[in-house]
């Protein structure tokens, strides 16, 4: 029994950093309909970011949040001018390309620049864990949990109550209405774009003190990013945090009883299947999803 | 417009053709072909460094066989790339032989190209068994193997830790936890298979991806199994992953890497003192009785001369020392790679344990393998990673960590 | 140019690519143009799904399929590798098939998402399913030259060979582009509703062009690993290799035409294996930055690939013709 | 008899009702007009007839053949033809664009070839066989439209503002193509918003507004009826 209960917190904790980074996608996705394929790679300069602000000044990982978040949201807004502004009206598939090129480009630059080792940030709670009812609890992957938590309640009010997040929501549910409802619906392109790097950049932030940091570090987390947020449903921050939760959930009990080899098998079988049975996700109201291939 | 495009394409298709020059040869030209992009660059590019040096110490000291030796590098980063590489390096730059390559299934591709052309290959560091039981003529290995790992684990666990911990050998319980590619899984195999024969008890084997984020499932299941000692075959990041979440998540039984990923300074960088008493088996590391590997002082001083850096991993030193073999069988072949007199000079060698920079002794076998190579067992000792088994080479005695 | 004039050239083309080998000792050279025509096929394969606007990112699966059903039936069972073409295209055309259930509901970019998915699946699958697929250590190919077997002492073999498939397999997609079935794909590529109005079943008709494209990857699969002599689920399944590779060669070239991939191979698959050992050696991964700055711009700058700077060529000699007719004014 | 019966047709999205328990019928050869305000629901007729959009409730019957469940294509192959209201032309060539449908009918592309060219001949585009739609006039991109749906032998023909967007000149030109092809045994249903056009040409006229049906009968006596008059007007009437 208490295996469980282990399993079931460990999975939970992964599965907050997990929403954290797709809340990110979400936005992005959302907003400006384009699949982005070097959304990993966000989190790696992120992470990058913090690791060099600590090599070098010797800056608290969770501190850099005061440098790193700004940044990558300059990054985000250049990424949306530079690369998406221009591609905007071309196929899906140019845009897919493009930022495959993009993400191929950032991992070899930083490849380039900062060489292929593992760079670990060591902080005095990089190991540390509390123990509950003989539950282990690590420390810095709870800190990730409760900022991501906090996170997205702070950018849930934001949507609700801002004028500039209403109209955000308003775009991510109908593009054509929103127009219709006199949003300048390209004019919030670069924000949301700024905003979500920002989101994401926070995730892998809050990596930092329990993962390494190497030039494809982020490869693995676009994709994650993309089942996490189909199945939270596209413009749903509330269904993201709760898939983020969920393929947590999976990726550790399947881990634990199936097989760790498997885990990650496991998620994309069930995305393949939600994609199949309900693609407008487990928790998602399908609004918006007409537009981008959902039937 | 049109007619610029078939004109680029009939560019690129002559240059494709007519590219591939010969190239002139008073130099002795070898193939160097290790992975220096992709995921495994990092040590890909460690053991290059290592095979590197002897080649300039030995282009100091007048070349081999009066001849300078040249090296046309080759990037590995993939196993068909490997393959393309190797195909490239043999009919571009016409090399007569390939040296190589730090990973086992680059190797495998590569050495397939060599064995069809008849041409030699000398592997310095890639561990699979298979590299030399496919029965080829041409292929040559200094390192050991995987099985030669197994055996120094199952023989540290039976002859040092089953004592220390008042149990004998049938008793013992050892769960392996690898990364799934091909190296950790033929070392996984090769381990189980031993250990089984020496009656020790294989009570789970745990295969993950070395690209994930988490092992915390590894973990619960390996504390599930409840065994006395793990052996983990990992890449770097995995091992770093594996072991930090093995202290926040209270395994009890020590670990025992394999390899690469638990001696790399990386490991260490990131664990601070709780690397304390991780143990590994693999080539030769630095901290290592002196008397065992005469050579490798000087080996440390050319590396730090040459790279401007300490080495991040005995890769080099396993390369420096298989470059050096390399170089004196060419040697007395009188700088010819005919496959005949490579062996002929090759199954010639003859040198005791100790006597190398690495320790390692040189005898080979029918097959191609250097049969006196055996990798030593080292610990993580206060940031550095020392040699605790076997005695003849230890500079400390291992501790088991509470 | 007229068509003979092309038919021309191309039948020279033809003939000189013939005779090559016999004047190349060079296997590397032998090893190049077999990776082009290779390429050329796999990505006319892919490029089928593509006529009907579909974006597959997850070939490998077919290709890793194919490949392992021959492998496993050669070497467990001794079934020659020409009879395993069969099998090879059948049990690639099951995976299409499992992938085309999705594609009953899904467009555009989830469809892509979801072959990206599938074929890690898979990937993860073969790596764990030792008994069948040995796992990671894979399959060797043993070293046994004859011709049943598909195994050979010298490259020109298989040089010859790939020559075939890649012949074989544009002239495939020629055909069925101008078939019903390409029609078809094409208008629903172009608008799905309105090709649905008139009749198109748009969802049978993506279905077919996926199975003849799966089954076409599982044989190039089967080729493939008799070419390599080593099987393994890293490999056969990655993403970047045969996925990613295809769908960049074809964009590059020019998605939904017959000759773009012919155009994306020649042009991309030297330049691979060029910036790899030219500037790869130089600078760890310079070699890529290079190939993701081309991948940006050319879809920046030229977002129909190379065919499309063809085109208005085409379309001028066209519009001579309907030149002389009266133009009517536009209102709208 | 009648060739099409729809009967309690509705549609709703979410909780607004686009069409509202629409009954009415077409017999063959006749040449209907569908009008209403903007916004009045004329199109989403059409698209739950063609099978664009699925039916919330209702009957759709051609010929004795119930259509409502069937998916657009099978639609199409029963005998319903329609044109868009935006044009939508494939990215091809003008015969080919007409070619998609006649391959619907026949595997042979040879054959459909000159099923194509023949429809597009009726529709005096023979000459244009090998032009890019994109080039050219809406006028004639508008015949397309219409050469498409013919090239699908259909038996219901629905025609979608084909004549919107035209100048008179163009207009008189095609006019006279809608009682062309009904003479070719085609009926037709066609939405319309210049009402000279539309009177002149159709013989019973369907009105609509918010959804419903709010009157049918010649043009005569649509015109004359004060439903649709207010209708147009945008007065409230509880009678109507």
């Amino acid at each position: 029994m208490d295996l469980y209960v282990q399993v079931l917190v460990s999975g939970l904790l992964l599965g907050g950093v997990y929403a954290l980074i797709s809340i990110g996608l979400n936005l992005i996705f959302g907003v400006v309909r384009i699949i982005n394929f070097a959304h990993g790679e966000m989190v790696m300069l992120s992470m990058y970011l913090t690791f060099w602000l600590n090599h070098l000044y010797g800056l608290d990982p969770y501190l850099s949040v005061i440098i790193v978040l700004p940044v990558m949201f300059v990054f985000g807004v250049m990424f949306q001018r530079l690369v998406v502004q221009p591609i905007l009206t071309t196929s899906a598939t140019m845009k897919i390309f493009t930022t495959v090129g993009i993400s191929l480009l950032l991992q070899n630059l930083a490849l380039i620049f900062w060489k292929g080792d593992f760079r670990t940030v060591r902080t005095s709670y990089s190991m540390s864990s509390l123990e509950v009812l003989d539950i282990i609890i690590s420390v810095p992957r709870l800190v990730a949990f409760g900022t991501a938590l906090l996170s997205i309640i702070i950018l849930y009010a934001f949507l609700k109550y801002t004028y500039v997040g209403k109209a955000l929501r308003a775009i991510v549910e109908d593009h054509s209405v929103a127009r219709l409802m006199g949003v300048g619906v390209e004019k919030h392109y670069w924000f949301a774009f700024g905003l979500g790097t920002m989101f994401t950049a926070l995730g892998g932030v809050l990596l930092v003190p329990f993962s390494s940091v190497y030039p494809t570090v982020g490869v693995p987390f676009t994709l994650l990013a993309f089942v996490v947020v189909v199945l939270g449903g596209l413009g749903s921050m509330s269904g993201t945090f709760l898939a983020g939760l969920f393929i947590g959930c999976v990726e550790s009990f399947g881990g634990t009883f199936v097989s760790p080899g498997l885990k990650e098998a496991i998620y994309f079988a069930i995305f393949i299947l939600v994609l199949l049975v309900r693609p407008q996700g487990l928790f998602g109201k399908g609004k918006g999803t007409e537009e981008v291939g959902l039937k | 417009m049109r007619k610029a495009l078939i004109l680029g394409l009939s560019i690129t298709l002559l240059l494709t053709t007519f590219g591939a020059g010969a190239f002139g040869a008073e130099k002795l030209e070898l193939g160097a072909l290790y992975p220096i992009s992709g995921g495994l660059a990092l040590l890909g590019e460690e053991s290059w460094r290592g095979a590197e040096i002897a080649r300039l110490v030995r282009n100091e000291a007048g070349g081999v066989a009066g001849k300078e030796i040249v090296f046309a590098q080759g990037d590995a980063s993939t196993p068909s790339a490997a393959r393309s590489e190797a195909e490239r390096l043999v009919e571009q730059k016409k090399v007569a032989a390939i040296l190589g390559t730090y990973s086992s299934s680059r190797c495998m591709a590569a050495s397939e190209v060599t064995a069809r052309k008849g041409i030699v290959y000398f592997e310095l560091g890639a561990i699979a068994n298979s590299i030399t039981t496919r029965g080829y003529k041409t292929m040559w290995r200094t390192n050991p193997t995987a099985a030669d790992f197994s055996k120094a684990q199952v023989g540290f666990i039976t002859d040092w830790y089953a004592p220390k911990l008042g149990k004998k050998p049938a008793e013992m319980r050892v769960s392996i936890a690898h990364e799934d590619s091909d190296y950790g899984t033929s070392v996984a195999d090769s381990f189980s298979n031993l250990a089984k024969a020496a009656g020790i008890q294989v009570v789970s084997v745990e295969p993950y991806a070395a690209n994930t984020n988490d092992l915390s499932s590894v973990i619960f299941r390996l504390r599930k199994a409840d065994p006395d000692i793990v052996v983990a075959v990992s890449y770097a990041n995995d091992a770093i992953l594996l072991a930090r979440q093995a202290y926040e998540l209270k395994l009890k039984a020590p670990l025992m890497g394999t390899g690469g990923g638990h001696s790399i300074q990386s490991f260490a960088d990131a664990l601070g003192k709780e690397a304390d008493g991780v143990l590994n088996v693999d080539f030769t590391q630095y901290e290592v009785n002196e008397q065992f590997t005469p050579g490798l002082k000087e080996f440390l001083a050319l590396y730090k001369k040459t790279f401007n850096e300490d080495p991040r991993s005995g890769h080099s030193l396993a390369n420096f020392m298989g470059a050096n073999v390399v170089f004196d069988i060419i040697e007395k072949t009188g700088g010819s790679l005919d496959p005949e007199k490579i062996r002929e000079a090759a199954m010639a060698v003859d040198i005791a344990p100790g006597n190398t920079p690495t320790g390692w002794g040189v005898k080979f076998e029918e097959n191609g393998q250097n049969v006196m190579a055996t990798p030593l067992v080292t610990q993580w000792r206060d940031g550095k990673l020392v040699t605790v088994w076997p005695e003849s080479a230890s500079v400390m005695a291992p501790i088991i960590r509470e | 140019m007229t068509k003979n004039k092309l038919y021309i050239i191309g039948a020279f083309v033809f003939l000189v690519l013939l005779i090559i080998p016999l004047f190349y000792e060079s296997t590397f050279v032998l090893h190049m143009y077999t990776l082009i025509f290779f390429y050329t096929a796999l990505t006319a394969a892919w490029n089928i799904p593509a006529f009907g606007g579909q974006l597959s990112l997850g070939h490998a699966s077919f290709f890793g399929i194919g490949a392992y059903t021959a492998a496993i039936l050669y070497v467990n069972y001794g079934v020659s590798p020409w009879i395993g073409i069969v099998a090879a295209a059948a049990a690639a055309m099951v995976g299409g098939l499992v992938l085309s259930l999705p594609l009953i509901r899904l467009r555009g970019p989830f469809f892509t998402l979801a072959s990206i998915a599938f074929a890690e699946v898979l990937r993860m699958i073969a790596i764990d399913w030792r008994s069948l697929t040995n796992g990671s250590v894979g399959i060797n190919i043993p070293f046994k030259p004859s011709l049943m077997n598909l195994t050979f002492q010298s490259g020109m073999p298989f040089y010859y060979i790939s020559l075939a498939l890649a012949v074989g397999v544009v002239y495939l997609t020629y055909r069925i582009r101008s078939s019903a079935l390409g029609f078809h794909l094409r208008a629903a590529a172009s608008d799905d509703e309105a090709a649905k109005a008139l009749g198109v079943n748009t969802t049978l008709t993506h279905f077919i062009a996926l199975m003849w494209s799966s089954g076409i990857t599982g044989v190039l699969g089967l080729f493939y690993v008799f070419y390599i002599y080593v099987l393994e689920p890293q490999t056969f399944f990655s993403l970047d290799l045969f996925s990613l590779q295809p769908a960049l060669n074809g964009i590059i070239g020019g998605m939904g035409t017959v000759w773009g991939p012919v155009i994306g191979a020649i042009l991309m698959t030297p330049l691979g294996e060029f910036l790899r050992f030219y500037l790869g050696t130089i600078q760890q991964g310079l070699n890529f930055v290079v190939y993701g700055l081309v991948l940006v711009l050319t879809v920046r700058f030229i977002p129909g690939g190379i065919v499309s700077l063809l085109t208005p060529m085409i379309k001028r000699k066209k519009a001579k013709k309907t030149a002389n007719l009266p133009k009517e004014t536009e209102v709208a | 008899m009648a060739l099409l019966e729809v009967k309690q047709l509705t549609k709703r999205f979410g909780g607004l009702v686009a069409v509202n328990q629409m009954n009415f019928e077409v017999a063959q050869g006749e040449i209907v007009g569908l009008i209403g305000p903007n916004g009045a629901g004329k199109t989403t007729v059409f698209n739950l007839i063609s099978g664009i959009l699925p039916a919330t409730e209702g009957s759709i019957v051609l010929n004795n053949c119930e259509l409502s469940r069937m998916p657009a294509h099978r639609r199409s192959l029963a005998g319903i033809g329609r044109t868009f209201q935006v044009v939508r032309p494939f990215e091809m060539t003008v015969l080919e664009n007409v070619m998609v449908p006649a391959l619907t009918r026949t595997k042979n592309t040879a054959k459909a070839r000159k099923k194509a060219f023949q429809v597009l001949e009726m529709m005096g585009l023979d000459e244009l066989a090998e032009a890019e739609p994109g080039n050219l006039t809406l006028a004639q991109r508008k015949r397309i439209e219409v050469a498409r749906a013919l090239a699908t032998d259909p038996k219901l023909l629905l025609l979608d503002e084909v004549l919107a967007g035209l100048n008179p000149t163009e207009v008189a030109e095609n006019l006279p193509l809608i009682r062309q092809v009904r003479d070719k045994g085609v009926t037709i249903i066609f939405i319309e918003h210049l009402m000279d056009a539309m009177m002149s040409v159709s013989e019973r006229v369907l009105v609509m507004d918010q959804g419903s049906l709010i009157s049918s009968g010649t043009p005569t006596e649509v015109t004359n009826d004060e439903c649709v008059i207010k209708a147009y007007l945008g007065e409230e009437d509880p009678q109507c």
